[in-house]
């Protein structure tokens, strides 16, 4: 068991503070927000730059990382500065599935675009009927000579409205929510019959509901094999879920700091805040949330790492109890900033937007916690 | 609660039902339904309505306007209320100033203050918290200065609902020395939102809205006459306010008429295994929601009994707070999770259905989100949650706050 | 609507009151607790004197109460009281068995040395294998040419080893659980092939497991309608969960109190405990529990008596809320008092005994909760 | 938690479990599966053994008699012990004084002490809490006064675990003037049991068990060569005896055991809707409570790391004391929900189930009520929850304890 960062990853995530907190201050992304493509190239560039994208994948593909202990070093910045940028879809979500599903072929000749940031990927997952269900699948594609043509709905596809490429999930065969039968397709974003309705989601991030009728692509554009790829979107689905829960856990810390500082400095009934036992034993309670959920989602990247990227059951207790210290230190830092809390303004409530996203994202508690009470049973019948 | 009415009682209810329905404008139920926020036009128009009905202030006394309901016909009515989708009513003038005006208020004041507020005609806004001073209102620092017939009072006030509407606003202001260190050093003032040298900056709240303002007093020349009361007694005053407020802040009949739109959307969101209804951990807080909701209910009707007997609502009033707060609370977590991902997407709720000819979200999770954020207020507003347990630690419990304090 | 008690139930409340304070002290209760017996049968015939008994029976009934108010203002004394006499057991559910089940000529016969107080009975209604269901009977009636033969085992019978009658549960038809087929019989406690293996519960309350090994009875031991008296039954536990509800309610307003007299004499740090404002809080939240609990268990008193004892829902619902303050009154109280509060010495254990058994007897929590969505549901289908 | 061992690990993985499998007695298995008291000779023998074997105080410095292992092979051995029903090691000597003695003793007392604490010839207890002092020792009053070459003991000294059975006892006293407010009164000796002037008198808890006492000291003699270090500084010695103390009161090892016990069970139980384990609440709490331990189990390893790497395990093992507790308490909890009605039932363990021949309560639960009851006690003692959040205030998010404190 290995949790120690290497030297290399040290100075990566040292050089991410830096460039968040000299490079990319809250007046800037405010800025950034209410531009038109909802975050800034300039950024995204520089982030190409320090190497975070090549710490996410490995050698083998290009990168010179991997891990989910490189991710997790990576996230917890991400989510410390709130980070508007669309690694989380492009490079984890979409990267991950390349690299769980492709020939080795298809990946040298797609990973490298998503590596240097030369391109931004989107990955359309969901239905709107399937909730959670990453095996409800109603959108098909119908054989045609040359290719294929696709029909159906995908909503919530993070970054879909900005991405250059989108990857999307559709059934070649097998009922609607059978395990069998699921491709992938990888899709230009002007194609003919393809229209996508971009929005904003709660937290500011750009999201976009996609609609198929009967968008032809040609037969490359089937990546991964034809009618088996839901175990790699399994897979890609889980590293971005703890990937969340990292960036989760560097914003949960950010917000205990900054209400350890508020209360510190704030002066109500003529002394300060923190001077209020009741307050006191309520941060040490913020506390405890978040070194328990920080250890959960720990858990899970050492047993991620250890067994060659697979840990689901660890992975849906890590976010079932990030999810869980979320919602109560969100709710907490709020409460005990006061009034001042609920503004636009302090981004108190920037964060706590962003960590009820997360909470929601690729499943909700009871999702996960169900799905960790499955995983258990199925574990248990095995031995 | 379900509870068995009289005869008396059964007609009443009829009575209010027959008003609700043919009374209520369609527009002003439709975005109540949807959750949609109201404009300030609407809040006067249905204030009318009632006004013309007699209703409009039922916890007045009869003499200025009051309805002399018992506990019971007030509980119908909010029932009522709820379940037809009435808008609840703004609260600053009818049950903030007012009661507070009739209390302590001169004839003269009595007169030109409150029929104007119980039909509506002007809007108040509440002037107590300053930048510096949230619930603690002993360090307030707005100062309100004698000069001949006037106070000039300078000073910022911050978090006041509603002020870009308000055409008066009542403060807590110092009239008495910044070293006064306790309570007496403040007055209660009642003063027009045009006076020379009043400025109103929007704040902008989490979900997107403007309800909260800053109001900034440069030198603004407010008549003496306009003081309720004696100077020096403005925090006593306010203290009876604070406790009529905190019982309704309870928002039983709002908080089961959702807990009802919760119970049927659960029943229209499939899971993929039944509804979400048939949801046993779902169900469970469902459950557990309704509970505490029907036990807060009747904790209400405790209350409204005791207070129907002229005992004084006291400081019972602020388990109300809490507990109610918390329902209200636990009711937009539920939304929240059974929306799943629908909670997500940020759409202006008038347009969201016709976005580009596509339903991003169901009707009934679209303004889940909205409500969260905003009612993340209702435990700080109106005394937070901790200021209300020390309300009952010091007048329940009986403990003495002065004492010399343990910690370590 | 109405909860306000009558002179009557007033002065009723006040004699029990006074009886508790001046003659019902914990040191002689604890003799009692080792005698034995396990109570006192002085104390036993002055509660019949005050009208105890009385006050738990209608008029038509030969009492002049059998309210659910009446039984709420008596039991909550019980409970403040720490009172260990039978009267659960014996006047409420077997008294209301009998109420809902017999004759008016069996009543007149059997429910006048229940209000005297001159026999006491017990109630043999759970089964090992059964959890809480009643309507899970396995044990056997067999028809004999001038009576019936019992064979079959009833366990958690309050009361059973001390008991002058016991009342049986016992299937006359269908299969082990089904809902009709089941009778009531009246045993004497001394019948051959009766063993009845007396112990203590944790609250140092008396009960027995009772086996019957093909014990004959008289065709007159059978009360209530052959096969049709799980309504009865049913209606009976539910009034005695209500009457538990309203004991934990005065069990746990006296546990309150306690701690914060303790809370508030108690020196450390050189003050006095109550100037920590952490335990004011947890104080604070106490009070709010009882309350809340106190507001459910009186919500279903009211619907119990506007629906001629019939409310089911309500009182599960109130079993539900008064457990959750239960056990967080109880294991605050223990918490707050420190570790005298884990003595056998002081009573704030006692409390803590009997407010566990009350969360499991007749239904735990989550019991409750799954009753309360159930009869949620049906009735949400009528309407 | 399950991690990859290396192949070192692993030998040594099979080592620990050879070696409890062979020589664990298994009269002494048998009553900690049954959750059964466990007699002073069970454990002394059992300590015995460990002795022989070099295992007996895996945590203390080599060359005292320590192990020298890692984090993980620490991880290992508790785990193994608690899946084979090794007794869990009384704390006082080998836990609790040792590491004062090797720590502040001079050469002379470690010579006298650490071997027959090492060996279990000699059985220690605690001697802290006072009747007017629980977790604020620094209002400790009893005193020991210099006469000759003897302090004089006198005070009383209060819920002293095992004390019945102790042979001697390390107790902080105060060597300083009563007047001395802060905690450099305070002094570390150690005391025999057997000395003239002490009686110990038994306190019954809740559970029925004996296991606390009263000891009082009435002009108790005691060599001053028995004080640990210098006078005065008892206080700051028997604070890192509480780090020590608190990592290991997280008890991981032994909640995993019983969460298992616990999941057996519930498989074993029937609800007339198949078995406890298929019911969606239950398996619900039993997930929550496996995540959050195996949580803590992560915590406690970070702990562990950060102590093998030489830095001090310091406050952030409060935190493991809180959420272990809580752990324990909530599988306690669990186990009186699967129990049901067979909580009740307050049977002597070893006759239960000989009782008139019937078998009363189902094996699994016997013992139900008893641990549910004696383990209220697991957040009160070894600094009860409260204080520990109090040192995480202080020393982790470093508030000013001795600030002015707000209240109102």
């Amino acid at each position: 068991m290995n949790f120690t960062p290497s030297q290399m990853q040290l100075e990566l995530k040292e050089s991410i503070t830096r460039f968040i907190d000299s490079e990319y201050d809250q007046v800037e992304r405010r800025n950034m927000l209410a531009s038109a493509e909802g975050f800034s190239n300039v950024h995204w560039q520089r982030m190409a730059e320090l190497g975070c994208f090549k710490a996410l994948f490995k050698a083998t593909d290009g990168g010179n990382g991997g891990t989910a202990l490189d991710t997790m070093m990576l996230m917890e910045e991400i989510g410390k500065g709130l980070v508007i940028e669309p690694i989380l879809a492009s490079q984890i979500l979409s990267g991950r599935l390349i690299v769980e599903t492709c020939s080795e072929s298809a990946k040298a000749k797609l990973l490298p675009q998503i590596i240097s940031g030369a391109l931004t990927y989107a990955s359309g997952l969901y239905e709107p009927l399937g909730r959670y269900d990453l095996s409800y699948v109603s959108t098909r594609a119908y054989p045609r000579r040359t290719g294929f043509s696709l029909t159906g709905r995908k909503n919530f596809v993070l970054n879909g409205g900005d991405a250059d490429k989108i990857l999307i999930s559709a059934r070649t065969g097998g009922a609607e929510n059978s395990k069998g039968g699921i491709s992938l397709f990888l899709l230009d974003s002007d194609l003919e019959g393809l229209s996508i309705h971009r929005y904003k989601n709660i937290d500011s991030h750009a999201a976009a509901e996609v609609i198929l009728d009967g968008v032809f692509v040609e037969r490359s554009a089937n990546i991964g094999e034809l009618g088996q790829v839901l175990p790699g979107i399994e897979a890609a689905v889980d590293a971005a879920t703890l990937a969340l829960c990292a960036e989760a856990i560097g914003a949960m810390g950010e917000l205990n700091r900054k209400t350890l500082e508020h209360c510190k400095t704030r002066k109500q009934f003529g002394v300060s805040l923190s001077s209020f036992q009741s307050l006191q034993h309520r941060m040490a309670d913020m506390l405890i949330e978040y070194e328990q959920a920080k250890s959960s989602m720990m858990y899970a990247v050492v047993m991620s790492d250890e067994n060659h990227g697979i840990a689901p059951k660890e992975i849906s207790a890590a976010k079932y109890r990030v999810g869980i210290a979320a919602r109560k230190i969100a709710q907490e830092a709020i409460q005990l900033h006061g009034a001042s809390g609920v503004t636009d303004e302090l981004d108190i409530s920037h964060y706590f937007k962003r960590l009820t996203t997360i909470e929601v994202q690729f499943g909700n508690n009871d999702f996960h916690l169900n799905r960790f009470i499955e995983l258990s049973r199925e574990e248990e019948d095995i031995n | 609660m379900k509870i068995n009415l009289t005869v008396e009682e059964k007609a009443f209810e009829a009575n209010v039902k027959d008003f609700l329905a043919s009374e209520l404008p369609s527009n002003i139920k439709q975005k109540v339904l949807q959750g949609r926020a109201l404009k300030k036009e609407d809040h006067v128009r249905w204030q009318k309505i009632l006004y013309e009905q007699g209703w409009a202030a039922i916890d007045w006394p009869y003499e200025y306007g009051g309805c002399q309901w018992s506990a019971i016909q007030k509980h119908i009515w909010a029932a009522q209320c709820a379940i037809s989708a009435a808008p609840e009513v703004i609260p600053f003038g009818l049950d903030m100033v007012a009661p507070v005006i009739y209390t302590y208020g001169n004839d003269a004041q009595k007169e030109r203050f409150l029929p104007d507020i119980l039909a509506s005609n002007v809007w108040w806004c509440q002037g107590y918290s300053e930048p510096e001073a949230g619930s603690d209102l002993a360090s307030l620092k707005t100062t309100a200065v004698i000069d001949g017939d006037y106070y000039i009072v300078t000073g910022v006030k911050t978090w006041i609902t509603y002020a870009q509407h308000a055409d008066w606003i009542f403060c807590l202001v110092r009239t008495g020395s910044p070293q006064t260190v306790n309570n007496d050093a403040l007055s209660f003032l009642l003063i027009p939102m045009d006076s020379p040298g009043i400025t109103v900056t929007p704040i902008i709240s989490m979900d997107g809205a403007h309800e909260m303002n800053e109001v900034v007093f440069e030198n603004v020349g407010v008549p003496i006459e306009n003081r309720i009361g004696e100077e020096g007694k403005g925090w006593t005053y306010s203290k009876t306010l604070l406790n009529h407020e905190r019982a309704k802040l309870a928002h039983v009949a709002v908080s089961k008429n959702r807990l009802q739109e919760l119970k049927k959307a659960a029943h229209d969101t499939l899971t993929g295994h039944g509804s979400l209804m048939d949801d046993p951990r779902f169900s469970a807080k469902l459950a557990r929601t309704e509970i505490e909701l029907t036990a807060l209910e009747f904790t209400e009707f405790r209350t409204l009994i005791a207070e129907s007997n002229d005992t004084d609502p006291g400081p019972e009033s602020s388990i109300l707070k809490i507990v109610g707060t918390g329902v209200s609370q636990s009711i937009d977590e539920l939304f929240v999770e059974l929306a799943g991902l629908y909670v997500l997407p940020f759409i202006d709720p008038e347009s969201a259905e016709k976005f580009a000819g596509t339903q991003i979200i169901p009707k009934q999770t679209i303004n889940t989100a909205r409500l969260y954020f905003n009612n993340r207020k209702a435990s700080l507003f109106g005394g937070s949650s901790e200021i209300q347990k020390n309300i009952i630690c010091k007048d329940v419990l009986g403990f003495d706050l002065n004492e010399k304090r343990g910690e370590k």
